[in-house]
């Protein structure tokens, strides 16, 4: 039963919100209905408990059909949260999902004035502004766009690798893009994880290799997204792979350039934390992903001076070594994208009262694991920067977390990882084991039991945040209070491990600008909804795997990868997505062919057609952002959903309303 | 048409503040600080526009003309606009405007432009609470302009 | 140099350039004015004339529109020379199929326009002389906000809406100008509700204005638009260091990328 | 209707303005493992402000603690919190010279020190030796003796106390009254959290 | 560049136990360039007893700094006791319009702003001035003097941006500017000399002058630069109590005196004699 014609005279709904107390409790919602009901064109208008509920739904639903409503106004929570609902509620009477407009009474209204006068009366104020506003609504078709199969995976660690294979194995293409020559991120350089105790490389590794072989899966190793253009199904993405000076397809990484190479054991391996060194040949580490050589360009002999013995090529059977390998940009088409670009650790030398980078034996959460780790430097041995068995280790927590001076947000998962690290510590060396914390947070599944493991391995824990540590001969002195006893300890101390505070890595401003995301204030990259949709961003067909949106343990970054997974299959293989109607047009007889649209327009989604004298919008390619339609001088050009009549209408709503509250 | 009872005798002059906001950052900014329940002035009426690069200033001096005391415009930060750089050309037509009103002897503090993110909701309310004053000290916009 | 003599050298530059040309737009005496005329090849150039001045941009862009392949010459002045490249930028004339003959304003001409430039970047004739210092605009600025604002409505509610100014400012070239539309114009009522009508014309002029002077000489109620137009466009060169015409290659300013990155570098005059 | 009117309205007295300062401090114990006298202290500078929080200021204004600190901020510096730890153990200091609590050495100290300059201006160290040792120790002039005379033979030490012109020593007479006006007032305590056993 | 103009605030130590502190700062400034006008009738900043009352402190504070605002000069403040209490005063005024206003209504005929900076003589000889500068009219470089460079708790704390406040390095590059050799002093280059309870808590107070003392000579010093009264009044007069029999006594300077010793000022000039920890062994190593 189609509703009458949408051109003919508006017959507006308004539906006030109660949303439980949320909008109730400031709101006087019944005075806001009746008010609504004595404006143009109302000629229904209902109050709702809870309206996006389903028993809410279906009363305006049958009101849109009984009273043959053609404009509905929905005074209730934030557009931006339930307006794509609404939406759908219209389209499934048949009416035109564009002949709807919100008033958002919750977060602009009763959850920020407290005097209930004033609040009512700015709701009634801007369901007037939708009141206005609605009859000048046109219908909207949406646009559908073609979803290319194959998603671009930017970041190959845990949660990039995830992801890839969630995908993979359902069969749509990956382009998986790692800046590092070997995929594996952080989560490589453990040596255990907890609270399972499983090596990380053991659990990693068959999925790198999957990852590395799988048919469904390209891999550009040692290459960085260049621009991405394009919207949800139709991303055109430049990658620029930067030069390993190493013919992929002949080296067989049998690393013997790396041995023969005139700089071996030189230069410190960013993979080891710089606890270990390499050659400007090298593998990062035995299970890389591809296992080929790469030449670091900053020290390599030949590419920064220009002369070297070039020992690596003599060395090299397969002649797999090519210095004249240049930069390579490679475009490939994507209907979804994936960031999966993880995270790093706070720069602790910031603090000096820790000595990080000044006492050789103050290290980090990471580079306290490549001791542990048996292909680590130390072959697993955890020694001192000299080759001591340490007699005393101290575990300092919160240093660079929850601090106003640095990074107010807790990391989460690094109570857990100093309590393993303090567990493999006392399974590997006699020392005696300290851990300086202020809440031990152990809150996943089998934290806590293995908490109390750790405890009752004899660690002392010390309820106090390490407040400095200095330096006396060859001790490292802590000094803390143990809050529960009210007394200042100083610990000496053979080590001191700094727990890990994770930040975002250095370069997330430049992916940030690169994919159109914008970052929380903690830095992260932000997703579209804390709580319903961490996976997804505000730009649609992006979605956001692990830590680089915010700090995650393990099983909590591979959970979210394959929800980032899942949401991107289910575009996939929707094969459509649909485009919001919201683009500009141009009217062609108003036009003056003057062309400040075509140098506004930030997407060159606008050219002139020489002949007819106009310019004109490639719809496809128009964002509907309305900057072409504010810089017109001429107003020639009319932005759907947002023309000026409608903003005018609005703003008149509004003002009118005003100036008679002004008189009464 | 019946007129909205106010409950208060004459009331004190509370200036009618129009604020056009972007809907990916300062719209979410705005209701950020509803969520977090921060407080401020009910004088702003927001509209929600796709990019603030979509505010002329044709619509501003609308907003003035039909008896908006003040007008605010938010948009993101440079680099984080959603549409990559529409933000860049608010950030000449709005300023250039305040110019105008200045010279046209109109106090060009009625106009504003401010970046907001959408994770800076304290920003947004003290931003508001700001304007908000300064729009009051400056008094009904019928003093300088013919409205209606 | 004097009148005649710059007549004399224009018209010797003509007959140089006609024969590349397929007609040279100039301006022609009428009476005691002048008037914008075509001299076709072998036209007799008697009537030649340059003062006083009339903005060539508008006749030059119609007459490009009716000949698009055809090639022409124009005398131009500074002013002239500053608005074909502004709108040039707007597609509203074509550079490639013009050929300008430079015009250096002589002193008087100058401080009948209170030009800050009375001289094109390409001088064919007369010699350039100093620009006039634009005191007049600071000594405006020097007037309080009341002041000021009672000045605009003074000068403001002499206006008839006869549009003049629009006209004749050749960056005025919308086939529909919003001047006329009620939506934004209360229309019927006259002078037009102040500031709409005024300041919506001032806005558009932000980057394109090369304050030629004639929207304020040909207004019947003498308001004194130029202030506002040259305030502005001071603005614009200080701030964007953007000068109006001097480029072509430049974008429009108020529709490219280049963003204002510090909005204190522009404090509008609060007192 | 939202009950959270934030702590301090306007007319808060100075110790409800600490308590509010001091609610979100998390126990961490950061300033008193960078506080170098706190070992000696019979609260360290965290256990005073746990005091705080519970609202148990007669206690905090006990304390040996306030007495102990030598304003180094080094806690302050060091919050993760941002709580200016320095600053409030300064203003509990005045809040128990003002309330009359029993009389510390420190007491002594700075009322002898803020005497002397609300006579003269300026500071006259002798004057302050002999004011604190005859209310202290007054063996301890003796003590100081050599020290006095290794001074004096510096000529480190000047006989006469410098005093300000007397416009100038009037301007600082009217600061400290006006100061006082303002303290008369004496703080409303906000009441304790929970009862705490004694 | 136009010649520096600073409002000088020497405070009361400077005026006695601190003299050489006074006449070391004055002579070097004069001998760069640096003019300082002395604040006519200034008055104590209330130095730690002061922190009792934050009114009372900013007020007292208030009064020295308005003398300067109103030359348009910043003020320069030897005593990091006295720089503690006047910079926390300005940031304080110039932040919140409320202090603001208390402070001008308790000062009465006063409008301060806080619009007037407070250095350290630190900063405006490391920043203002700069090391190429001063190095530049090095002419007696202090060869075989090895220096603990001893900041003190205050002058880059609670806050203030010119150095670090756990780590600040001016100080060290000064030194080392004028060819003295520096030892690596940190973490003990802004540990608490105690100076606070030398009467309440004397015992404290001197344990934790001895542990500087001690600390300087394990990192090899040979002498210590100083800036502040009330350290030197705990690291000279009070080295000897506060060392224990047979612990080597380390002779102390302000750094200003150095500066000055550096760029050729007679040491008569500089105070040198003054020190009670004789400075004399070291200064013949002077070469």
């Amino acid at each position: 039963m189609t509703p009458t014609h949408e051109s003919e005279k508006p017959r507006i709904g308004v539906f006030v919100c109660y949303c439980g107390s949320n909008i109730a409790a400031t709101v006087d919602v019944e005075k806001v209905a009746e008010y609504a009901a004595t404006l143009p064109n109302v000629v229904f208008t209902q109050t709702n408990k809870y309206t996006c509920s389903d028993p809410g739904q279906e009363e305006i639903r049958k009101a849109i059909i009984e009273h043959k409503l053609n404009r509905v106004v929905i005074a209730a929570c934030s557009p931006r949260m339930h307006e794509v609902t609404w939406r759908r509620l219209l389209q499934g009477t048949g009416l035109n999902p564009y002949l709807l407009q919100v008033a958002n009474i919750r977060e602009h209204v009763s959850w920020v004035h407290q005097d209930r006068g004033e609040a009512t009366q700015k709701a009634k104020e801007l369901v007037a502004a939708a009141v206005e506003r609605v009859p000048l609504h046109e219908p909207l078709e949406p646009r559908q766009v073609k979803i290319a199969p194959s998603t671009l995976i930017v970041g190959g660690g845990i949660a990039g690798i995830q992801a890839a294979l969630d995908i993979a194995n359902a069969g749509y293409h990956v382009y998986l893009v790692e800046k590092q020559p070997s995929i594996g991120g952080n989560m490589a350089k453990l040596d255990k994880t907890f609270p399972t105790l499983d090596c990380a490389m053991c659990i990693l590794a068959p999925k790198m290799v999957d990852a590395g072989r799988h048919e469904n899966i390209t891999l550009f190793s040692y290459s960085e997204v260049e621009s991405v253009e394009g919207h949800v199904g139709q991303f055109r993405v430049r990658i620029k792979r930067k030069p390993r000076y190493v013919k992929e397809d002949v080296c067989t990484g049998c690393g013997l350039c790396t041995q023969a190479c005139v700089l071996k054991d030189r230069i410190l391996s960013e993979f080891e934390m710089g606890m270990g060194k390499r050659g400007a040949a090298y593998i990062p580490f035995p299970q890389a992903v591809p296992l080929k050589a790469v030449i670091d360009p900053e020290h390599c002999l030949l590419l920064t001076r220009g002369k070297c013995s070039m020992k690596c090529i003599k060395a090299c059977g397969p002649g797999a070594i090519d210095f004249k390998q240049q930069e390579e940009f490679i475009e490939i088409e994507v209907g979804t994208i994936i960031l999966a670009t993880g995270f790093e650790l706070y720069d602790m030398s910031a603090l000096p009262q820790y000595g990080y980078g000044r006492y050789d034996n103050v290290v980090d959460g990471l580079q306290f694991e490549r001791l542990c780790n048996a292909s680590g430097p130390t072959e697993g041995r955890i020694v001192t920067k000299d080759g001591r068995v340490p007699e005393a280790i101290a575990f300092l927590h919160c240093i660079g977390s929850r601090d106003e001076n640095t990074n107010p947000y807790c990391s989460q998962l690094c109570c857990m990882h100093t309590l393993k690290l303090a567990h493999l510590a006392r399974e590997k060396t006699p020392a005696r084991i300290y851990e300086f914390y202020i809440d031990l947070r152990a809150g996943g599944k089998g934290y806590e039991e293995f908490y109390k493991r750790v405890q009752h391995e004899g660690i002392h824990f010390i309820r106090g945040k390490g407040s400095e540590v200095v330096q006396d001969g060859d001790k490292l002195i802590v000094r803390a209070e143990d809050t529960l006893l009210g007394k200042v300890v100083e610990v000496p101390v053979d080590m001191v491990v700094l727990a890990l505070g994770m930040v975002p890595p250095k370069d997330i401003e430049n992916i940030a600008r690169i994919f159109n995301i914008n970052r929380s204030r903690d830095g992260f990259f932000m997703e579209a909804h804390p709580k319903l949709r961490p996976a997804e961003t505000n730009v649609e067909g992006v979605f956001l795997a692990g830590a680089c949106q915010g700090p995650k343990d393990i099983p909590a970054t591979v959970a979210h990868a394959s929800a980032a997974a899942a949401q991107a299959l289910s575009l996939m293989s929707r094969g459509q997505a649909t485009i919001e109607p919201i683009i500009a047009e141009v009217i062609a007889e108003k036009c003056s062919a003057c062309g400040e649209c075509i140098v506004a327009c930030p997407f060159k989604a606008i050219r002139m057609d020489e002949e007819a004298r106009h310019a004109y919008v490639v719809s496809a390619m128009c964002k509907g952002c309305g900057t072409c339609a504010a810089a017109c001088p001429s107003k020639a050009i009319k932005m759907a959903h947002f023309t000026d009549q409608q903003l005018i209408a609005e703003i008149e709503g509004i003002l009118g309303r005003m100036s008679e509250y002004e008189l009464a | 048409m019946s007129l909205p009872e106010s409950n208060v005798q004459q009331p004190p002059y509370e200036p009618k503040i129009i604020g056009f906001l972007c809907n990916w950052c300062s719209y979410a900014g705005a209701d950020l600080a509803g969520t977090s329940r921060l407080s401020y002035p009910p004088n702003i009426r927001i509209v929600r526009v796709q990019c603030s690069g979509r505010v002329s200033p044709e619509l501003v001096l609308k907003a003035f003309h039909e008896g908006a005391d003040g007008v605010i415009v938010l948009g993101c930060h440079i680099g984080d606009c959603h549409y990559i750089d529409g933000n860049h050309r608010t950030s000449k037509r709005i300023p250039m405007l305040r110019q105008l009103l200045a010279y046209a002897g109109i106090e060009p503090d009625r106009l504003r432009l401010e970046w907001v993110s959408a994770a800076e909701g304290e920003r947004f309310a003290t931003i508001v609470k700001e304007f908000t004053e300064t729009v009051r000290a400056l008094g009904p916009i019928k003093q300088v302009m013919v409205t209606g | 140099m004097d009148e005649e003599h710059m007549l004399e050298a224009v018209r010797q530059k003509i007959l140089e350039i006609m024969p590349q040309v397929d007609g040279v737009i100039a301006l022609r005496r009428v009476g005691k004015g002048t008037a914008p005329h075509l001299f076709l090849p072998g036209d007799d150039l008697s009537e030649l004339a340059l003062f006083p001045q009339f903005p060539l941009p508008t006749p030059v862009r119609i007459i490009q529109a009716k000949y698009p392949d055809k090639r022409f010459a124009v005398v131009v002045r500074g002013c002239d020379e500053r608005q074909l490249v502004e709108m040039a930028k707007r597609q509203q004339i074509f550079l490639d199929k013009l050929t300008m003959i430079g015009v250096a304003c002589t002193k008087e001409q100058a401080e009948y326009c209170r030009c800050e430039m009375p001289f094109p970047k390409q001088v064919d004739v007369g010699e350039t002389v100093e620009g006039i210092p634009q005191t007049f605009l600071d000594e405006f600025l020097a007037k309080p906000r009341e002041e000021r604002l009672a000045f605009w409505k003074h000068a403001f509610a002499k206006c008839i809406k006869c549009y003049g100014c629009r006209n004749i400012c050749p960056e005025c070239f919308c086939k529909e100008c919003v001047l006329e539309d009620n939506l934004w114009v209360t229309s019927g009522t006259v002078p037009p509700p102040f500031p709409m009508f005024h300041l919506i014309r001032a806005m558009h002029t932000v980057g394109k204005c090369v304050a030629c002077g004639e929207c304020e000489r040909t207004c019947p109620a003498d308001i004194p638009l130029t202030i506002l137009y040259k305030l502005l466009k001071r603005d614009v060169e200080t701030v964007f260091n953007y000068y109006a015409g001097a480029n072509p290659e430049e974008p429009p300013l108020m529709d490219s990328t280049i963003f204002l990155a510090d909005m204190d570098m522009l404090h509008p005059p609060r007192r | 209707m939202n009950h959270i009117q934030g702590f301090s309205p306007a007319a808060a007295s100075a110790l409800e303005k600490i308590a509010e300062e001091v609610s979100v401090c998390m126990q961490c114990g950061t300033c008193a493992g960078s506080c170098p006298t706190a070992p000696a202290m019979d609260y360290t500078p965290r256990a005073l402000m746990r005091l705080l929080q519970a609202g148990l200021f007669d206690e905090a204004l006990h304390s040996r603690t306030i007495w102990m600190c030598t304003t180094c901020y080094s806690c302050t510096v060091r919050c993760p919190r941002d709580i200016h730890v320095t600053d409030i153990l300064g203003k509990l200091r005045g809040i128990a010279i003002a309330e009359g609590y029993a009389e510390t050495a420190g007491m002594t100290f700075n009322k002898a020190f803020l005497g002397i300059v609300r006579r003269y201006g300026r500071m006259f160290e002798p004057e302050l030796l002999i004011r604190y040792h005859l209310r202290q120790e007054p063996l301890g002039i003796v003590g100081a003796a050599p020290i006095g005379l290794a001074l004096l033979q510096k000529g480190k030490i000047s006989p006469l106390p410098e005093r300000l012109p007397a416009e100038g020593l009037a301007q600082i007479r009217r600061i400290f009254e006006a100061v006082e006006a303002r303290r008369k007032a004496a703080p409303a305590r906000p009441h304790p959290m929970h009862e705490v056993s004694r | 560049m136009n010649p520096l103009r600073y409002a000088y605030y020497p405070g009361c130590s400077l005026t006695t136990s601190a003299k050489e502190y006074d006449r070391s700062v004055r002579a070097v400034f004069d001998a760069l360039g640096v003019e300082l006008l002395e604040i006519e009738g200034w008055n104590c900043c209330g130095a730690t007893p002061a922190s009792q009352n934050e009114l009372l402190m900013y007020a007292l504070s208030g009064r020295n700094l308005a003398w300067a605002e109103a030359r348009g000069l910043d003020v320069v403040a030897p005593c990091s006791e006295c720089f503690k209490n006047l910079n926390k005063t300005a940031q304080a005024v110039r932040a919140d319009p409320a202090v603001r206003a208390e402070v001008n209504a308790v000062l009465g005929d006063v409008s301060l702003t806080g619009k007037v900076r407070v250095k350290h003589p630190l900063e405006v000889l490391v920043r203002d001035v700069g090391l190429e500068e001063i190095r530049r009219r090095v002419t007696r470089p202090l060869a075989g003097l090895k220096i603990a460079p001893y900041y003190g708790c205050l002058i880059t704390r609670p806050r203030n941006e010119f150095d670090s406040p756990e780590n600040p390095t001016a100080m060290d590059d000064l030194m080392a500017a004028l060819g003295a050799e520096v030892v690596d002093y940190f973490p003990y280059k802004t540990r608490c000399c105690g100076g606070a309870l030398l009467l309440s808590n004397k015992r404290i107070a001197l344990g934790m002058t001895r542990d500087l003392v001690i600390k300087a000579h394990q990192r090899g010093a040979n002498s210590m630069a100083l800036a502040c009264p009330m350290c030197d009044m705990m690291l000279d007069p009070y080295q000897g109590p506060a060392l224990r029999a047979g612990e080597k006594p380390l002779p102390t300077f302000y750094f200003t005196q150095l500066i000055g010793l550096a760029l050729g000022i007679d040491p008569d000039q500089l105070g040198f004699a003054d020190r009670v920890v004789s400075p004399r062994e070291v200064l013949a190593a002077l070469s």
